[in-house]
């Protein structure tokens, strides 16, 4: 909504006409900012929930649990990743990018998350993109994530492996654990190498060293259970010794 | 091993943006340099040298700038659709750069520079690098920063009638800006500090009118004009 | 279950809370929005533009902030008791509403805005929504700070009265302000700050005095006015 | 005059509300200190004292408690709808009792301490004067952080069936937090810190069971129990 | 209030003697620190007091204003700096210098601020500590304001100079402002030379700025003053030329 | 003059200070080293080395200690009644100091380490220059600190029966620090600290228990005793 | 004149040091992109990948290293004396190149890498240009950092024995520490850390030992060797 | 045992160095007692004090500096090739002292105390040991945020020609450090910093000519000035 005042009616202010191009752009700039950031805070908020759903992954779960967060992480997707789309219309990745960032590094995260679970691996860059390939329409350019947002979403991935690492083990679910372990061990490990490179982002060293502390939580979790369950018993003879490990039955 | 694979494309990746990146910032670092050169020209006004000595000076400076803007986009052109994944890089400078020219314009002229005539002055008129509009205004309000030290000493120098002028061109400039719909950024706080410029010229302007040495000839005494 | 029902409980309270503040935050932002608005019209009586013509502009925007602050007390009275617990979000609005309103009441009448005033141009006299007393100072002291810019452009205007009566609020505010023992530390601040403006509004009247300008003609050496 | 009237006014209302933010500070450091008093005589259960002696001594205390929450009751009644302007003044204070509390109850009926049942302890089921939300949330989290040091201690005492009660209480209350929305920041903090004392209460059941030492005597080869 | 508690009533605590003789030190000892504490908190309020009130001092009624500052500060020494006294005891001067010191600085900013206003020139330190002789009985050790408080008293005196400065310049008194003027310029010159070696007290650093800004002021307002009074007013022939300086008329 | 005097004056005053400020800074600066090397003796504790090598190789030093807190008292002497003006320069040494001779003599003794043996061992008895009271119970805390690696290294060299003492001891000791009325202070921040320091031994207590490895040969599967 | 002719020797002046600041630059730049990559085969150890795969990784990165600091020498020859001009620039780069050396040293013979065995690593042991002794103290107390986290993931991995390996090289490490005089500086801040690795490390043996894992052989409950 | 050994040889090489560097911190922190000395007879200078008793004052305080100055050449010696090893230990101080002499300087002469001059009137122009060019230029940009104080004190004392004067060094200064191609460090800081103390100097200029106050005998109507 520009306002027309003028110094003064009898002299108009020449510079006046400039300014109203330039108050147009900043206008639709600022709507269409605005309706980015309500996206991606959408976006954010149905990826936590899926993220809060796989946590209530357990042996007896799987399938179920696996399946609803699939369902949500498309509807992530199709109701407001699709917004995205819309509003980017194949341009403006890189001028908006802060403003959609966020939602696109927890939908990244959840992904990444959900995929693991299910698979035991890594979803990638690529599939990820190629997941998004039908939301654009075909003559303008497609939505792609790009290397940082993904980067960034993957960091914080490790923050959600330690959670579940920890609440797995609670359930006895060594193996399970293990993997996750070495899942974090090495996405941290490639992290180290890029670390230094994303475009200056200075969040990263910060990240770098949460992602440091969550993988020696979960090293540290993998450790104690270890240790405990390789304990001989000597008091208790009545006990199979060779029986391995007692936490999934503690259940 | 396909983790391997992706993250090995992923530093590959980022060690190419890595090298445009620093590419961009050698460019930026000249523009900088040029621009002090400028700016140390533009100083001589200050000190009432004469205007043709200092232009043609400066002219040769900003063919530089040319150059290097036109280094700019050639880099850009590398990178397709990504202006602004790498516009952090040269922002600074060129918003300097825009300040520098509009004053060299108003100078000339007494009137502000367009967003399309700082284009073209930088060369980028057919270009499709472009100078972002808000470094553009933020560039503006730099200028407008200036405009107080150059009022006191053209004052100092004898040139009673400048303070008018500019106290003119400044609320004038203040009231576009009114136009636009700020944001709570860089460019409003900008905007905001621009009435400190205007209360510092507006001072000078009475302390010119006060001692009668306006050049509207009217001492104050007698003064009922005024009223507008 | 129990325990079930109760964290239900919670997680309600806690969503409400959340959302109060959220919709308290969206009026606020209208509310700084609209005090942009007023700003740049009364910034139109530095250029002396004539005084009823910029009234009924502002007083349009007025009827907004009335109604503005109208939904910030609805939304307060879904929460009795509670005025406190959310005001961090309206606060420095509210003053920046009292500075616009202190002035334009000044301007009008040459006299200070009560608190029960202000709020009574709010429409909030009959609410339980009040404006906090430290807020209401605070505002009176963010309108002090203006009156250094007005007064010198009033004089470059002709209006050499201006300096005179400016002083004499200025004065009657310092003085009044010397009551409190403050102890808050921003209050304080800007409180401390006032007797820059008073000097600055002194330097203008001495000029306009040691000139013969004043309008009351007495001229400095028998001069016992400047008494209101 | 008017205005010093009005001004004398503020006076008075900015000493009072200082004043009554002195009662306030004076009435929690006594609460903190009564928490002292409370907070040792539980270290006895640590030692495996006779409950009876000590919830004795307890409940002297809480009888002090009660007063000095009647106390902060009735100053707030001095200041209606001003309890979240005080509030920082006895919250962390209050987060303690909350803990206490919970935790002594725990003892006493091995259930979770509602909201309202803290109220009532502390005399404030029929006042004006609650406990707000989210510092007895947080009160509850730190009584969580409590009781991996009770479980190893009771153990080591040979009460060899306090880590399963500990464990399936800690499991409730775990789950029952995970229906907060938290936003909080400090209270997300707390709650994401109650996994660890779950890990580590499992840890010491585990330990228990593994050497048949559980109460329920079944060997953990048959053990089907456990389940909740 | 030391309570008694054994872990065990048969097995006594045996450290418990010993701690509760160090409760009772702790006990006496914070008691009396809370006691000067609050003598000190009185004694800046009303050394405030006295300070607002000199601030009040025009040409017109120096004397009156002077007379019941001087009345208000031996007030404070009578009341409250009397109870510091006794609370110390001739004893503990450093060991609780701490808690007293505050209302101590604040005393020598209001005394050396009153004697500036009545004699322009600076209290000293001596004179201070034989006025606060009579408080002592004859038996034990009088209290002395040691250097660091008078030092760090008379750095915050700078501050109440430059507001006293800029109001006097405000009512014409230019030579009593540049009395004040070259006041504060030597006791902040002499600062200099002193603030480093202050028992490392790190305020000092912080106030010796605080200082040079305060002193900044006052030039800066003597300087507009005087740049003004010397302008000549080509405009206005009928004035007196001889006229020296237009201010004090202002009043 | 007079002033010019008096800064003179200040200056002989404030040189006078800094330096026995510098005497007693370079006295410390050696306690602290003394501390390093005993510090360093003590950690063969930790490895297990024979107590009497190690108690005489620290002897000695605690000679160098006691000459040092001579060299002290002598410099206090120079400048009576302000023990306390400069006591920030050797308190920290000191509650080192304290640490390790308390460590050392729970060692010996079993017992508590009170302030006037502590006197006593540093040759202070009979001086003017005592250790004050707080930096004493700092001291015990730092050494309560050490307690958790002795006893995990104890244990891991075969001695059993180590925690059980060393809990016995930190229950006593807290209890004996909870007579204190605790100010918001530093010493208040070491005791709160303290109860980390019991948790960790009641955990290996715990630990060793459990496994049937205390010496007090009670197993915990025949152990019914406990049970309170 | 004679100003620019002093100016004109400064700009040559800064430009060559500018200059060669650069080049040390980016020669450390290259350095730590190196121990990244070294870095990130390192920690291959921790998921117990097989040790000689690692080195070779390894390896051919070293060579990289040797390359680099080649280089940084060679610069350095072209300003004789002024190595410690520059010694910023690759300060903290060669502290981590040490670090790495050391860790990859210790994995393979089980002792301490020399401060002359780094230089030689670094193909620098017949260079002018050599490792500051800080920076190499300094890197070896960054490697015992990275022992913790090594023996937890060991232990896991089945290993009982390397606690106690790591715990008696870090207790000779510490001692030869302790034979250094260490300022009051950053190498000393980083020594007193060390305390903290050792800690966690005899908590690690312990745990296994008491828990009968140790390689030893001893169990705990027939172990009464140890005593001392 | 080697591990001991090499350890000894860097326990010496720490002893050494930090003994070195104490004996220059020693030096320097006399040389920035006899700074604050100067700075307190040039802090006269503001009083309008005569400058011949100033200069005695300060010039005996010179020949302690160049003693000082000595001292540091002859500790450098002694380990030839690491000044800028130490260089941090006097940098500061020797910035302060170039100030201070520049300040000096320009009070007697006029002019800029160049970079020889500055190290000739420290007895430093036959010594390898020499004054930094960065310390000195630092040092420089320190002098000049002293004028604009010196500047507003002359006018008061009557001087109104210092404004000009100092106008025109500070123009001349500025441009000589335009020809320097300065980095992004605290250097170049300064000398960015340096406009605002030009432009505080100019708008004293201004007030002085518009007031008809300046000397040059140009009034700004018709010019009747130079009454003072
Ligand atoms: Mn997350
Ligand atoms: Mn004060």
């Amino acid at each position: 909504r520009a306002r027309t005042m003028t110094t003064d009616s009898s002299s108009p202010n020449p510079i006046e006409a400039a300014f109203s191009g330039y108050a147009d752009y900043l206008n639709q700039l600022n709507d269409k900012r605005e309706r980015v950031v309500k996206a991606s805070r959408d976006i954010t908020i149905n990826s936590k929930k899926v993220i809060f759903e796989v946590h209530r992954i357990s042996k007896h779960n799987k399938e179920k649990v696996l399946e609803k967060a699939n369902k949500n992480l498309a509807a992530v997707v199709d109701q407001h990743i699709s917004r995205l789309v819309k509003e980017l219309n194949g341009t403006d990745f890189w001028k908006l990018r802060r403003a959609y960032s966020p939602g696109i590094q927890e939908y990244v995260e959840a992904a990444t998350f959900y995929n693991f679970c299910r698979t035991g691996s890594l979803l990638t860059l690529d599939e990820m993109n190629a997941a998004l390939l039908p939301l654009s329409d075909p003559f303008s350019k497609p939505l792609k994530i790009n290397v940082l947002d993904y980067l960034l979403g993957l960091a914080d991935l490790t923050g959600e492996l330690m959670r579940l690492a920890i609440v797995r083990l609670s359930d006895g679910e060594l193996e399970f654990a293990g993997k996750i372990c070495r899942f974090a061990q090495e996405i941290h490990r490639h992290m180290t190498v890029l670390a230094p490179n994303m475009d200056g982002d200075t969040d990263m060293t910060f990240k770098m060293d949460t992602m440091l502390q969550s993988v020696m939580k979960i090293e540290n979790a993998c450790y104690t259970v270890h240790v405990r369950g390789s304990e001989n018993i000597p008091l208790l003879g009545s006990m199979d010794p060779s029986y391995p490990m007692m936490l999934p039955d503690l259940e | 091993a396909l983790m391997d694979k992706q993250f090995e494309a992923f530093r590959q990746h980022l060690e190419e943006s890595g090298s445009l990146r620093d590419r961009f910032r050698a460019v930026a670092t000249q523009i900088e340099a040029t621009n002090r050169n400028i700016n140390s020209f533009l100083l001589l006004i200050h000190q009432s040298r004469p205007m043709p000595e200092v232009l043609e000076k400066v002219n040769s400076e900003i063919d530089v700038l040319k150059r290097l803007f036109n280094q700019l986009a050639e880099i850009a052109r590398e990178c397709p659709g990504q202006y602004y994944r790498y516009h952090g890089n040269w922002k600074s400078e060129t918003q300097a750069v825009v300040s520098l020219l509009a004053f060299l314009h108003w100078l000339e002229t007494g009137t502000l520079l367009g967003h399309a005539e700082a284009e073209q002055k930088l060369g980028l008129d057919k270009s499709e690098f472009r100078i972002d509009v808000e470094d553009y205004l933020i560039g503006i309000c730099f200028m407008a920063n200036d405009l107080p030290r150059y009022v006191v000493n053209r004052v100092t120098a004898g040139d009673y009638d400048c303070p008018r002028k500019v106290m003119k061109f400044l609320t004038d400039l203040h009231a576009a800006f009114r136009m636009l719909n700020l944001r709570n950024d860089f460019l409003r706080k900008k905007f905001d500090g621009m009435k400190y410029d205007q209360r510092k010229v507006e001072e000078v302007y009475y302390d010119v009118k006060i001692r009668g040495l306006a050049v509207d000839g009217d001492t104050m005494v007698e003064g009922t004009e005024g009223q507008q």
